[in-house]
Parts: structure tokens; sequence; C-alpha cells
């Protein structure tokens, strides 16, 4: 489904990516892990026409996509929940939420999918009219989720979706993943500093060092693999 | 070959441009004619064309320019205050400047400035007419007397403001500055009106003048309205239309059936294809007034040209003028124009 | 009483043509944090197509009516391209440019602006003719209102209800709300920042060309220059209403249209400016965002 | 403390001993950096007061309704949750800037330069690198702030607010955004910071196994209240912290 | 056929550019005399001249970006080239010594107008230097610089008009009102954000010329102050040549003396605490830093500044009237500042110079001047955004001395 090949991706004259080549097949959870700095972020933000590639190809569904602007590779159905959250800050969470229907017309279902949202995070709909900005921390990371959940991405991409929020709703966030990708096969690109629950859900998992993809193998083997361990998983 | 240099400075970009260009095609007029008939003193004329946008301290570098370029005599500058700014250094390089516009009183008055000379009158003359009008053929006793704060305006204000205050049974009943450029006067409009004013002193130039003359008329406000050489334009009668009529206006005698005057507004015509606009025959008189001179001095010295200015008439289209000690021009004499018919007349 | 009033309803009328050419001002400012000091000469190019077209169809002998229709007509498409050139030559170069450097670029270009009106017109003040009759209906109160400021008071109010339903409920409006608080999210959720933007620089110069006609009729002549004075005095409004907001910029535009007027009418009008830049202070001192605007503090 | 009519904080009651470390846990919203934000002057609670008690000064000072910068010049420093370094300066300009509150170089000092401002100048950059080799950002003193690994810019957060020479470090969040490998570093980071520099420190933290390592006492906040407090041993099998905060599977 | 698909994007641009000029360039109405003239010629003019200017455009455009690319890959060796020569201090002392040189013979070798708007140039270095503190480096925006310009020219031209105070006498106090000025204004108003300082500041600008057009018993109105002394020469009064070059020499001490205090605060705590304000504030507060004191600092330094240059200013012109202190002067000091690049004092000197002179050179081109100076702010940004020397901010780099 998405094919990265070989992406060199710049800030200035620092070379962030230095040729990451990676595969995502449909209906698919991957994870990418690596430590701070690696270059997981620049990775998806390449994906999304954010900071595109200097060279280096990217497919999506068949179509080259490395060459687009940000919003027709949104069209495309590629959907991002960024580090750092992004929530507009002067709408409303009601309107953050429709900001990420943005692309769609269907809007009954539109209107039906808040609703799941809010019983996902019952948070949110008690501070549906707060405007997004002076949401605490972790609600704000839910918003942050909820609004790609809104777009209904074929393929999405999510930066560190635990950042900030509790033990508790960490779980529950691992959990939604997991759900939203068995019952709508939404192929989810996972980019996650606790590698532990990120590779139990995975299937597959790349670790990405400097800027490089040093290993990539099924989620089970990543777990066992001594260097991962010792590494990332903190054991 | 030697040229007799001649410097137009003024306003010729921003805001007050319309007031400075159109000395600028003055002094081309003259100049292009006096070439024409083999220039003065066997050499031909040149010009310096210098914008000072009327900033004193632009003025200044104008000024300095124009005297490293050597000009003999500089037609210029167009506001009162660039104008002081530039005389120190004209006077020092003994080089004449005559202005066209410039209607600071002090400027002729305060005897500091030996080497100026203008073509308009000053603000006290001036506002001696308006008010001396005002009061004894319009017979008004309540008078508003409204400037745009700028130095020509106010002045003139100040003028009339205090000569009102000399004559028994006039008063001011209002003494507004107001802000050119403003979208509308409707309040001080509606305050005019509030003072029951029976004349309307304007100092100021036409723009103004019309959108208060304009709104005036809208708001049925009969009040005379009397102004000076700045509102005494075509555009102004072409500007407020219909209300312009009745205007009252103080300028320099019947210019009108003045043939060389004819004559330079039809030059203007024809070489820029427009009526032209405000102080145009000022420049121009003040053009010919300046090379008249050098002529009759048969040099450019300094001295000669001075005595020459002083001493010998010159036909211009304001009529046959000469200089006074001060530098004020004897021979422009002041009168009151109406409008009537689209036209300014000439009354009394 | 009566005297009060007419000084209300001038600094209405005032302050509706300052509203006018305000919206425009904050809707720019709303998308793209910049301080468009060349709106005002978008507004001043807008008046000048209009009688240029209103000259040349004039001579043609043509309805007045239907003059006034197509003069109007023309103004907006014109100003609205001029809106969408300038953008694309003078500001989006430098969207990711430091914001001063696209403020002096702004006012390079209506220093442009300006003296090429002058090169290619004339510096004079040339009449504009009164496209608005004198309605029957208000001739009783023509000593207080004429018929230019009920058309104009009319059009703030139309205009403001237009702008403000369009940004609330329709989807460019969504967009523009989206690309202005964050663009790199709004591209990420499928919005094409780039027409969004130029799309608001093209109703903004669309409302400035509505307000060029109307105030140049209402003030009877133009020049190369009204862009400026008018375009600081409507950003003054922006700002007071609170700038980005649409209501406040039509309530910033009365409150300084009113204070004007009264400054003048009960003061002087010798200082009718330093009233409405103190009043401004005034305000901002204890709305340190406007009347309408919201406020900035981001929570920590 | 209330926004509108959400009550953010509801009479909290907490303290910290002089060589402490305290952690403060809660549900997401539950009003932990609004908590934060009251002690340091950014909002100010509408009831209640906070206390410090200087280790030189013997009697305790009421600190709420000052401004934040008069609070850090008493010696509290905190970190931000949403990391807020001046990002266009380099890392030892950074922590250069926490100095400015202990020193007093005025205007005429920067003009003259005398002896004194050049003592001070001098003195500043060395303290400054100084911590900075501390805490451990040496390899990267002279980098722009933004340039930084999230990981080295939260550490050079915390970097800066010591700087300030607090005797308390409100840090919030500090591990967020750490693989477990760097935040077990941060919780050694930490404890040296308290022996070394003898500085109490109050943290925000969701990660658990920090905060059940690292800190000597819990409270735990919902919906603004304080729901408990104790030991880590405590916590983990309080019932009520189980429901609202760590969940049933939790260690 | 690229090159066609180019052609074919020029002759858009130029049919694009024929269509918005129509009405303005083409058709010229006289609504006096109710005549309407056709100037086709200005359309093919138009045509021609953007089709042309679309391929250099384009082309600048492109270079912009890939220049910024390499650049930037470059950025490393070039600093280090530049630093290298920087710190070659024979390189440095030598060119000190030139410009010095060049400095001191200047009115001697050029003309006097040459001279004069040199003097004016450096004026408004030292403007630019001045604001350069407000906005360059502490980020406040500042519309209204020129209400201290004129307090500095009013402050002279009042006591020496009234007491006959001199050049010398004055010129403290002028900066001491600038000063006195700067903290009154600013303490209201030093809360408010960005653009909302700006239009207060402007507003404040516009208050002060206000006042002296209006108040005639104190500042003569409009007609202004006249005959004001120029600077005397141990009490000799100079004729105007030999005042126009001794005011050129006291500028250009002025200058030095500028530089020198702005370079000092820059590199002080106080200049730290400016930039870090202007990156965050609340971090700055979190830091200890007092916010209204730091910026008022900052607002009342660069007034200080403003008020010099205003007694410089009566003096040099003799003649002061509120026609000087328009919105458009403080708008020309901003663009010093930013065109010549932001916190930099190299680049403020070299946007003063070319600011000022810009248009006096152009005044060749008459009446395209203004036109030509707009164009040229615009292409300036759009290529060099950072101004013409981007402010490479001195930043405090350890030297890993051993401890
Ligand atoms: N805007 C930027 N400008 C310059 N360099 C940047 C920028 N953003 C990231 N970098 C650099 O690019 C490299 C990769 O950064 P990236 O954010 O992709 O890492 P990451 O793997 O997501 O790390 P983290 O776990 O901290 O989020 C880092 O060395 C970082 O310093
Ligand atoms: N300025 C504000 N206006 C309105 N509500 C606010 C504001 N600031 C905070 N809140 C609300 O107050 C509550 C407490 O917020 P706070 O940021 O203190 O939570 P927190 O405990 O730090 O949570 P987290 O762990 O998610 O960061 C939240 O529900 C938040 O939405
Ligand atoms: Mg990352
Ligand atoms: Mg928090």
């Amino acid at each position: 489904m998405l094919i990265i090949k070989d992406i060199h991706t710049f800030y200035g004259h620092i070379e962030a990516l230095k040729g990451v080549t990676l595969e995502i097949s449909e209906g698919e959870i991957v994870t990418l892990v690596g430590s701070n700095g690696a270059g997981k972020s620049t990775t998806l933000m390449s994906v999304c026409g954010i900071s595109p590639p200097r060279t280096g190809d990217i497919h999506f569904m068949g179509i080259p996509i490395h060459n687009l602007p940000p919003h027709k590779i949104a069209s495309l159905g590629i959907c991002q929940v960024p580090e750092g959250r992004h929530i507009f800050p002067h709408l409303t969470v009601a309107e953050n939420l429709d900001m990420g229907a943005f692309l769609r017309n269907d809007k009954r279902q539109v209107r039906r999918d808040v609703e799941y949202v809010f019983e996902l995070f019952p948070v949110l709909a008690k501070r549906k009219k707060q405007s997004g900005g002076t949401l605490s921390g972790g609600e704000q990371q839910m918003l942050a989720i909820s609004r790609a959940i809104m777009a209904k991405p074929k393929l999405l991409l999510l930066d560190e979706p635990s950042l900030g929020l509790s033990p508790l709703v960490v779980r529950q966030i691992f959990n939604i993943i997991f759900k939203i990708n068995e019952d709508s096969r939404t192929t989810i690109f996972l980019v996650e500093q606790n590698a532990n629950l990120a590779l139990k859900i995975a299937h597959r998992g790349y670790v990405m060092e400097n800027g490089k993809v040093t290993i990539a193998d099924s989620a089970g083997n990543l777990v066992r693999n001594e260097e991962v361990k010792k590494a990332y998983l903190g054991i | 070959e030697d040229t007799v240099k001649v410097g137009v400075a003024g306003a010729h970009s921003g805001d007050l441009a319309s007031y400075g260009l159109p000395s600028v095609r003055a002094a081309e007029l003259v100049v292009k004619k006096a070439n024409e008939n083999g220039g003065i003193l066997g050499s031909r004329i040149e010009l310096f064309i210098e914008d000072d946008v009327c900033k004193p301290e632009i003025a200044t570098n104008t000024a300095t320019k124009l005297i490293s370029q050597g000009v003999d005599a500089v037609v210029g500058h167009i506001c009162s205050g660039a104008t002081k700014a530039a005389l120190a250094i004209y006077k020092d390089a003994n080089v004449i400047c005559m202005s066209p516009s410039a209607t600071n009183p002090p400027l002729t008055q305060s005897g500091d400035y030996p080497n100026f000379y203008r073509t308009i009158a000053s603000d006290d003359a001036q506002a001696r007419l308006q008010v001396d009008y005002a009061i004894e053929v319009l017979k008004a006793e309540k008078i508003a007397v409204i400037h745009d704060k700028g130095d020509y305006g106010k002045g003139l204000a100040e003028f009339a403001k205090i000569f009102i205050g000399k004559e028994p049974g006039a008063e001011v009943v209002l003494y507004e500055g107001i802000t050119p450029g403003a979208v509308d006067y409707s309040a001080v409009v509606q305050k005019i009106k509030h003072s029951k004013a029976e004349a309307v002193i304007f100092g100021g130039y036409h723009p103004e003048a019309s959108k208060i003359v304009m709104q005036m008329r809208r708001k049925r406000i009969k009040a005379h309205f009397i102004s000076d050489d700045g509102v005494r334009d075509a555009t102004f009668i072409k500007v407020a239309g219909k209300y312009a009529e009745g205007v009252y206006a103080t300028g320099p005698k019947d210019t009108t059936k003045n043939p060389l005057a004819i004559a330079a507004i039809e030059a203007h015509k024809k070489a820029y294809g427009s009526e032209p606009g405000a102080f145009f025959l000022n420049a121009y008189a003040a053009s010919q007034a300046l090379l008249s001179a050098i002529e009759k001095a048969g040099s450019t010295d300094y001295e000669a040209v001075t005595s020459a200015l002083k001493n010998y008439y010159v036909e211009t289209p304001l009529g046959k003028i000469k200089f006074d000690e001060r530098g004020d021009a004897i021979g422009i004499g002041f009168s009151m124009y109406q409008v009537k018919n689209g036209n300014y007349i000439e009354v009394q | 009483m009566d005297y009060f009033l007419e000084l209300f309803l001038g600094g209405l009328t005032r302050g509706s043509i300052y509203a006018l050419i305000a919206l425009g001002y904050t809707m720019v400012y709303g998308i793209i944090q910049l301080i468009n000091f060349a709106h005002g000469e978008i507004y001043m190019i807008g008046a000048f197509t209009a009688l240029i077209v209103i000259s040349v169809l004039m001579s043609t002998g043509m309805n007045p009516v239907a003059v006034i229709l197509i003069a109007g007509f023309v103004a907006v498409i014109y100003s609205c391209a001029y809106g969408f050139t300038l953008e694309k030559i003078a500001y989006k170069p430098l969207r990711n440019a430091p914001r001063l450097s696209a403020l002096i670029s702004a006012i390079g270009m209506s220093l442009f602006l300006q003296n090429y009106v002058l090169l290619a017109q004339t510096c004079d003040f040339l009449p504009f003719p009164n496209l608005i009759p004198d309605f029957e209906c208000i001739e009783p109160f023509a000593h207080i209102i004429g018929s230019t400021d009920v058309v104009i008071l009319v059009t703030t109010a139309v205009v403001m209800i237009i702008l403000t339903i369009l940004i609330r409920y329709t989807k460019i409006g969504k967009a523009m709300r989206a690309t202005s608080q964050d663009r790199v999210m709004a591209s990420l959720m499928g919005i094409d920042v780039n027409t969004v933007i130029s799309f608001t620089f093209i109703l903004g110069s669309a409302t400035a060309a509505i307000g060029g006609v109307l105030i140049a009729s209402h003030i009877g002549m133009i020049n190369f220059y009204i862009g400026f004075i008018a375009g600081i005095k409507a950003f003054v409004a922006a700002v007071l209403g609170g700038i980005g907001s649409l209501p406040g910029a039509v309530l910033g535009g009365f409150v300084l249209g009113w204070t004007e007027s009264f400054a003048t009418g009960y003061i002087s009008s010798d200082y009718e400016d330093v009233f409405a830049f103190l009043f401004l202070v005034l305000i901002l001192i204890f709305k340190p965002s406007g009347i309408l605007g919201r406020s900035e503090q981001s929570k920590v | 403390m209330s926004f509108g009519g959400l009550k953010a904080l509801d009479g909290i009651d907490l303290y910290v001993e002089r060589g402490e470390i305290v952690a403060l846990i809660g549900p997401n919203g539950a009003g932990k950096t609004t908590f934060f934000n009251c002690i340091s002057g950014i909002y100010a609670p509408t009831e209640g007061d906070i206390f410090i008690m200087k280790p030189q000064a013997g009697t305790a000072k009421r600190i709420n309704g000052l401004k934040p910068n008069q609070v850090t010049s008493k010696g509290l420093a905190r970190t931000f949750q949403n990391i807020r370094l001046f990002q266009n300066m380099t890392v030892l300009e950074n922590v250069m800037m926490g100095r400015h509150v202990r020193t007093n170089a005025g205007i005429a000092g920067a003009i003259f330069r005398n002896r004194k401002t050049r003592d001070e100048e001098k003195q500043i950059v060395e303290r400054s690198y100084g911590i900075i080799k501390k805490i451990g950002l040496a390899y990267y003193v002279n980098e722009c702030a933004k340039n930084l690994p999230y990981g080295a810019q939260r550490r050079l957060e915390i970097a800066r607010a010591i700087a300030t020479e607090p005797f308390l470090l409100l840090l919030d969040e500090p591990a967020a955004g750490m693989n477990p490998q760097e935040t077990k570093e941060l919780d050694m980071l930490i404890q040296r910071i308290r022996d070394e520099e003898n500085i109490s420190i109050l943290l925000i933290e969701h990660d658990m196994k920090l905060v059940m390592s690292i800190s000597e006492r819990i409270y735990v906040v919902d919906y603004g209240k304080k729901i408990a407090e104790g030991t880590p041993e405590e916590i983990k099998i309080n019932p009520e912290v189980i429901k609202a905060y760590l969940g049933e599977d939790a260690y | 056929m690229r090159k066609f698909a180019e052609i074919r994007k020029s002759l858009y641009v130029a049919l694009w550019f024929i269509f918005l000029t129509f009405p303005i360039m083409v058709i010229r109405i006289n609504p006096l005399e109710k005549t309407v003239e056709w100037r086709w010629m200005n359309m093919a003019l138009v045509g021609i001249g953007t089709f042309f200017l679309s391929f250099l455009w384009r082309y600048l455009i492109s270079k912009k970006e890939e220049g910024s690319k390499r650049a930037e890959e470059k950025q490393n060796e070039k600093i280090s080239k530049l630093r290298r020569l920087i710190e070659n201090r024979k390189i440095i002392a030598g060119s000190v010594v030139a410009g010095a040189l060049l400095a001191a013979v200047f009115p001697f070798v050029v003309s006097l107008y040459q001279t004069n708007i040199m003097t004016t140039a450096l004026i408004y270095v030292m403007l630019g230097l001045g604001l350069n503190i407000v906005v360059g480096l502490a980020g406040l925006l500042d519309l209204g610089y020129v209400a201290f310009y004129a307090v500095g020219a009013y402050a002279y031209a009042l006591l020496n008009y009234h007491f006959g105070l001199n050049f010398w006498m004055v010129l403290p106090v002028g900066a001491a009102l600038g000063a006195l000025f700067g903290i009154l204004l600013g303490f209201p108003v030093l809360r408010l954000r960005g653009d909302y300082l700006a239009i207060v500041t402007l507003g404040f600008g516009e208050i002060i010329r206000l006042i002296l057009e209006n108040w005639n018993e104190f500042s003569f109105g409009p007609s202004g102050i006249s005959n004001i002394s120029r600077p005397p020469l141990f009490g000799i009064e100079l004729s105007v040549q030999n005042a126009t070059v001794y005011m050129y020499y006291i500028m250009i001490f002025l200058c030095l003396v500028t530089i020198f205090i702005v370079k000092r605060l820059q590199d002080s705590r106080i200049g730290r605490a400016w930039v870090a304000l202007r990156e965050d504030e609340v971090a700055c507060q979190a830091m200890g830093i007092d916010r209204t004191k730091t910026k008022l600092t900052a607002f009342a330094l660069g007034a200080t500044w403003a008020g010099m240059g205003g007694v410089v200013f009566a003096a040099k012109t003799t003649f002061v009237n509120p026609a000087s202190f328009t919105i458009w002067e403080s708008i020309i000091i901003l663009c010093i500042v930013v065109l010549g690049g932001m916190g930099s004092v190299i680049g403020v000197i070299t946007g003063a110079f070319i600011i000022i002179l810009l248009p006096e050179y152009l005044r060749v081109f008459s009446e395209f001047r203004m036109l030509m100076f707009g164009i040229i702010l615009v292409v300036m940004m759009v290529f060099r955004p950072g101004g013409i020397i981007s402010g490479v901010r001195r930043t405090y780099k350890f030297e890993g001395k051993n401890f």
C-alpha cells in the first residue's frame, strides 16, 4: 500500500533521513521505533508532503506521491496525528473534530462518527464547547487522535499517540488503534516511544537509527531481539 | 556651450504632488518658448527639476543639489516650510529663489531672506480681502473660520481670525482645523450649522473645500463660503459641480481676460492634454519674471538680477509685475471671485 | 438633542466607511497575520476602475443605471484581480520569511501602486459622479442623513453578514479558519492552503472595491492617495474591534467614527485624530486584544 | 482556581520537604499543570495560600499573587509540559538566560563594561557551562536549541531551570517523549540534581515506572481534588487511584 | 519541450497583466473635460515587458530556492571562510583604516550635495540603530518612532529659539527627553502584543505630530520654527558650506558612538534578555526576567537615539515643522531596519544608505522615482527576506577552556 524507497530528507543542510526504505501492506499495523532524533517524525512528515524528500520515491496505492502537495496527499486518504498535536487552538473541540472530516461529504455519517468518538473519549464530550488551546495536554492528545479518526483515512500515521496520556488512557488508546485496524481495516503506521506496547499490537516493526532503518522484522521477533530489548524496551 | 540654468523645486511626488507638478509644467512651457525664441543672452535655458516632497529636510538636499549643479535661479519651492529650509542654502550661494505658492508672511516680511521672491500674495493680504468682503459686502456678523491645518491654510485662517476680531460687530463663531484627506467632514459641517454662521472662511486647498461645500449644501446649509487662491481652481468647480455655485474665492486680478493667461492655459492644454492645476499661472509668472530679469540684467549676477527684479516690470499672466523691497510682487492685484454658472467671475 | 443625533448619524456613516475597508483588512490579517498595507491601494484601484468605466460608458450615452451596475461589477473584478496578483508577487514568496519582511514588502507594494496610478492617470483630484440618486422617502431628513449614507450603511451591514455566514458556515470558511490557526495542520487535513489564502485576498479585495465605489461617490472625488489615509484609519478600526474578527471590524469602524464625530462636535476637530488615537489606547489598555478580539493568551 | 464554570483546582493541600522528591499524578485534565501554574505565578489562585520557607531563612513567606518572574527570583523554577526553549538561541545561551535573575549588570555596566560587569559575564558563562556539563549536554553546547533531539531539549529545560538557583524545582512531565532507556537516564539525573545541588523536586509524570522508582511521596489528584497521598507502595494499591488512574491490570 | 512550456507560461503571464493593467494603463480619462484617451501603445509595452520579466522572475525564484538549499549546505564552509576573514586582524585593521580614511576625506572629494545627503544618511543610520534596539533586538514593532525624533527636534528648536541654547547643550537634553517620552509612552502600552503595539505606537506618533501642528502657542503650528542655529565650532559661526561639512563630521562621530554603544548593549546581559523576550515571553518570565521593565528599557533606549537624531536634524535643516514627522518617516526607518537586516549593525547601516541615498540617486528617473523605490522594496524582500545582511547574531560560543 505504501512503499518508501530510499528517501533522503533535509532540514536546510541537515540530512535527517539518509536513505529510508520501508513498506506497509494494506490492513497492517506497522510500528517504527528508534531513539530521539532518529528521524521517525521526519519519515512521517515526508510521507505527508510537509517535508518532501529531496531524492527517493514514495508510492501510495501505486500513485507516486513524493511530488504532491500535502493537501493532495491527504485527499488520497492519508492522515497523520502529528507530534506536538497541532490542535487548532481557537476552534472548539467540536469544530476541531469537524475539521478532521473536512474532505468528507457524507454529513450523516460524519455526525454518527462524532458520537462514536465521544463514546471513545467521554472527556472530550464534556469539553465539546471548550476551545482546543485550553485543553490539558492529555485532552489535546485525545482530540488529535479523534480528529484523525474523523477523517476516515485509508492509512493512518500516528506519531507518539501515547505522549502525555495517563496509563489508563494509554492502554485505552492502544485498544482503539487495534480496533480501528480490525473493524475498518485501516492501515496503521505507528511511531511510538512506548515500544513495549507498540510491538504488542503491531504486526511488523522497523527500527531506525540516525536516519536509517537498521532492523526490519515481525513484531514478535523484534520483542525478542536482544539489541532492541536493550536499547528501546528498557529491559 | 554655456547655458542659463534654472532650478525647479517642489513636491513632485507623494500626496502633495498635485500642487508641485503644475509649476514644473509652467516652467517647462516658459522655457520651451524662450528657447524657441533663441534663449536669453544668447544662450539656451536649461531646467533642473528636483523633488522635495514638501519636506524641509529633503528640501535642503534638493537645494544643495541644485547649487552643486550651478543653477542661477530657482522657481520654487512649493510649501512654505520646505522653502524656508532651502532658502538658507540659496542665500549662502547667492541664488535667487522665487516661489509660486509659498504664502507664509515672514518669508518676505521678516527680512531674513533677501533672495526670496514670490508671485503670490502673502497670507495676510488674502485674509484681509476675505474678511473685508465677508463683513462689508456680505454683511456677515457671525463668521466661521475653518482651515486644513496646513501651513498655507492655517496661516490664512490665523490672520482672518485676527482681522475679524478687530472688526466691531463681527465675531468668529467657530475656529476649527480639519484633517486633510479625511473621508468626510460631516461633523465639522454639523458644527458650522450649529454655530449659525452666516459665512465660512476657509483656508486650504480645493479637495477639502469641495468636500466641505458639498456636504454643507447637501445638509441644506446656506452660509456663504469664502476661500482662497488654493480653491480658485477649475478643478474645484468641476468636482463640486452644482454645489460650487455661489462660492467665493480670492485670487489675482482678472486673469481670465489676460491674453497671456489664456495663451498659457492653451499651451498647457496643448502640451499635456488637460487643464493646468493649482498655482500654474503663478509659476508661469515666476518663470517669466526670472528669465526677464536675467535678460534685463544682462547676466546671471546676483546683484544685477536682484535690481532688475525690483526695477523693471514684466508682463505675466498675472498682469504687469515687479517686486518690492521685501520680495512680494507689486501688480498682482487681488480680487474676489464668485462661481457663477460654472465659472469664476470677478466680483466687486 | 438634534445635534447629538446628527453627530451620531454622521459618525455612523463615517464609521461604516472605515468598516467597509476594515473588513478586508481584518480578513487578510486573520489568515496570514499580515498587515496588508496595500489594502488601501486596492480600494483606490477599485474606485479608479469604476470611474474609468463610468467615463467610458457615459461617453457612449448608455443608460445611467446600467452604467453604475457595470462599473461596480468591473471594479470588483479588477480589485480582485489586483488583490490576487499582489498576493502572488509580494506575499507568497515570503510565506516562511519573518513577518516584518512581509510588512515591508506590503509597504513597497503600496508605494508602487500609488505611483503607478499617479503616473498612468493623474495626480489631480478627479470628480466622481454621485451614483446614488436622492431617495424621495428620506428627502425630509436630508439635513440629517443623505441617501448615500443610507446605502453605505446598509451595504456595510449586508457585506458583514454575508462574510460572517461565509466564514462560519461554509466549507471554504472552515478552511479559512483552520488555515489561519495552523497552516501545517490545515494542509494535513486536506486543505489547499495556497488556494484558501488567494481566495481570502480575493474576498477582501472585493469588499474593498465595493467600499471604493460607494465611498468615492459619497466623497465625490478621488485621487491616487485616498487609499493610504483610509487604509490607516481602517487598520485602526480593525485593531480597535479586535483584529481578525469581522463583527469587530465593523464595530471598531463605528466606534472610531463616533469618537471622531463627537470629538469634533463637542470639543474641536483640531484634535479629532488625537482623540481617536487616545480612545484606541484607552480601549486597548483595558482590552488588550480589541473590543471583540479573542484573547491571545495561550495555555502554558 | 476555576475557568468559567469549571473548577480546575478544588482545595488541594500539598507540601514538599526540603530535599524531597514528590510526584503529582492524576488523570488527564485533573488540574496538575494548572496547579503548577498557580504556584509559579502564571495564574493567581482564587483561594488558598502558597508558602515557601527558604533553607536559610527560618520563617515562611506567602508567595501567591506574585508575578512569575518574582516567584522565580524567590527560588522556584519550573519546566513546561510543552517545551518552551528559546528556539533560536544556543544551548549555552539558553542556560545563560537562567542566570539572569541571579546577576545584576545594568545599562551602564553594559556600555562601559567595567571590571565588575566583565567578571560577572565571565562567571555567567562558566557557571552555565558547568551546569550544561553536569546535565550531559556538553556535546551540544553551541548548537541551536531547536536543532536538538527531543530528549535533549527536555534536559536543556531542566538545565535552564537549575541555572536560576532554585531550592524547589517543578518538573512538568519531564519524561514525555523519551524511550524507556532515556527515561532511566533521566531518573538518575533527577536524583543527582537533588543530591548534588540540594534542590527539592516536585514533578508531574505519567510514566509510572519513573514515578514509582524516584519519588518519596506521591499525591494523586482527580477533578481538581486530592484523592490520595502516600508512599509509592501505598499509592500502587490504593483502589481509588487504580480505578481513576492506573487501571486494573497495572503492575 | 520544457522551453515551450516556459514560453507558454510567460505568455499567460503577459496576457494576465495586459488584462490587469488595461483600464489604468490604456484608458486615460479626464472627467473634467469628459474626454477619453486610448493609449494602445501602453498595452503593447505591458505585454512585452511582463513577458520577459516573468522569465526573469521565475528564473530568480528558482535560483533563490536552489540557493537556499545549496547555501545552507555550504553555509558552514562559508561561515568559516568569513570567520577566517573576520578574524584576520590585518584585514580588519586594513578595512577599518580604509573606511576611516574614506569617511575622513569624503567632504573634500565630493560636492556639497553629496556631503549633505551623506549627513542625512548618517542621521538615519543613527535612527535605524536606535530603532533596531526596539524592533530588531526586543522584537517590539514600533510604528511611532518618529514621535521621539520630533521630540528631539522640537526640543532643540524651542530651546534655541527661546533661550538661545546651542547644539551641544541641547544634544543631551534631547536624548534625555527622548528617553523620558519613551518611558511615558511605553508604560501603558507595552503589555500589548505585536500588531496591537504597532497600531498604538503609530497612534502616539500621530498624536505628537498633531499636537505640534495644532498648538500654535507652543510649537508655532504648521509654519514651524525657522532660523535654528547650526552647531557652533568653538563659538565660531560657520558659513553654510563649512557648517555642512562640520555637521558631517559631527554625525560621523555620533554614529561611531552609537555603534559602539549598540554593540555593547547587544552583547550584554540586557541584550540577551531582549532577544529571549522576543523568542518566548512566558519562558522569559519563568527565568525571572521582568517583562515590563526589560521592554521599557529597550523602548526608552531606542527613543534616546531618536531624540538625539531629532536635535541633529533640527540643527542641520535649521527649520522644523510638523510635516517632517509624518508616519511615513517611521515607516522609512522601519524599512531601514528590516531591509538592512534586523539585529545586525552593519545591516542597518547598509539599509540606511540604501533607503536614504537610493531615492536621491533615483532622482535621475524623476517621476518614476517612488515607483522604482516601491519595486525595489518588494524585490529586495522577496529575494532577501532576511535583509541584506541577515542578522547573524553573535551567539555565545563556548570555547572549551579548561575548568
Ligand atoms: N525543523 C527542523 N530543523 C532542523 N533540524 C530538524 C528539524 N526537525 C528535526 N530536525 C532534526 O532532524 C533529526 C530527526 O528528527 P525527528 O524529529 O524526525 O526525530 P524523531 O525520531 O521523531 O525523534 P523524537 O523521538 O525526538 O521525536 C534530528 O536530528 C533533529 O534534530
Ligand atoms: N484556560 C483554560 N480555560 C478553560 N479550561 C481550562 C483552561 N486551562 C485548563 N483548563 C481545563 O482545566 C483542566 C485541568 O487542566 P490541566 O492542564 O491542569 O490538566 P493536567 O492535569 O495537567 O492534565 P494532563 O495530564 O493532560 O496535562 C482541564 O480539563 C482543562 O481543560
Ligand atoms: Mg518525533
Ligand atoms: Mg498537564
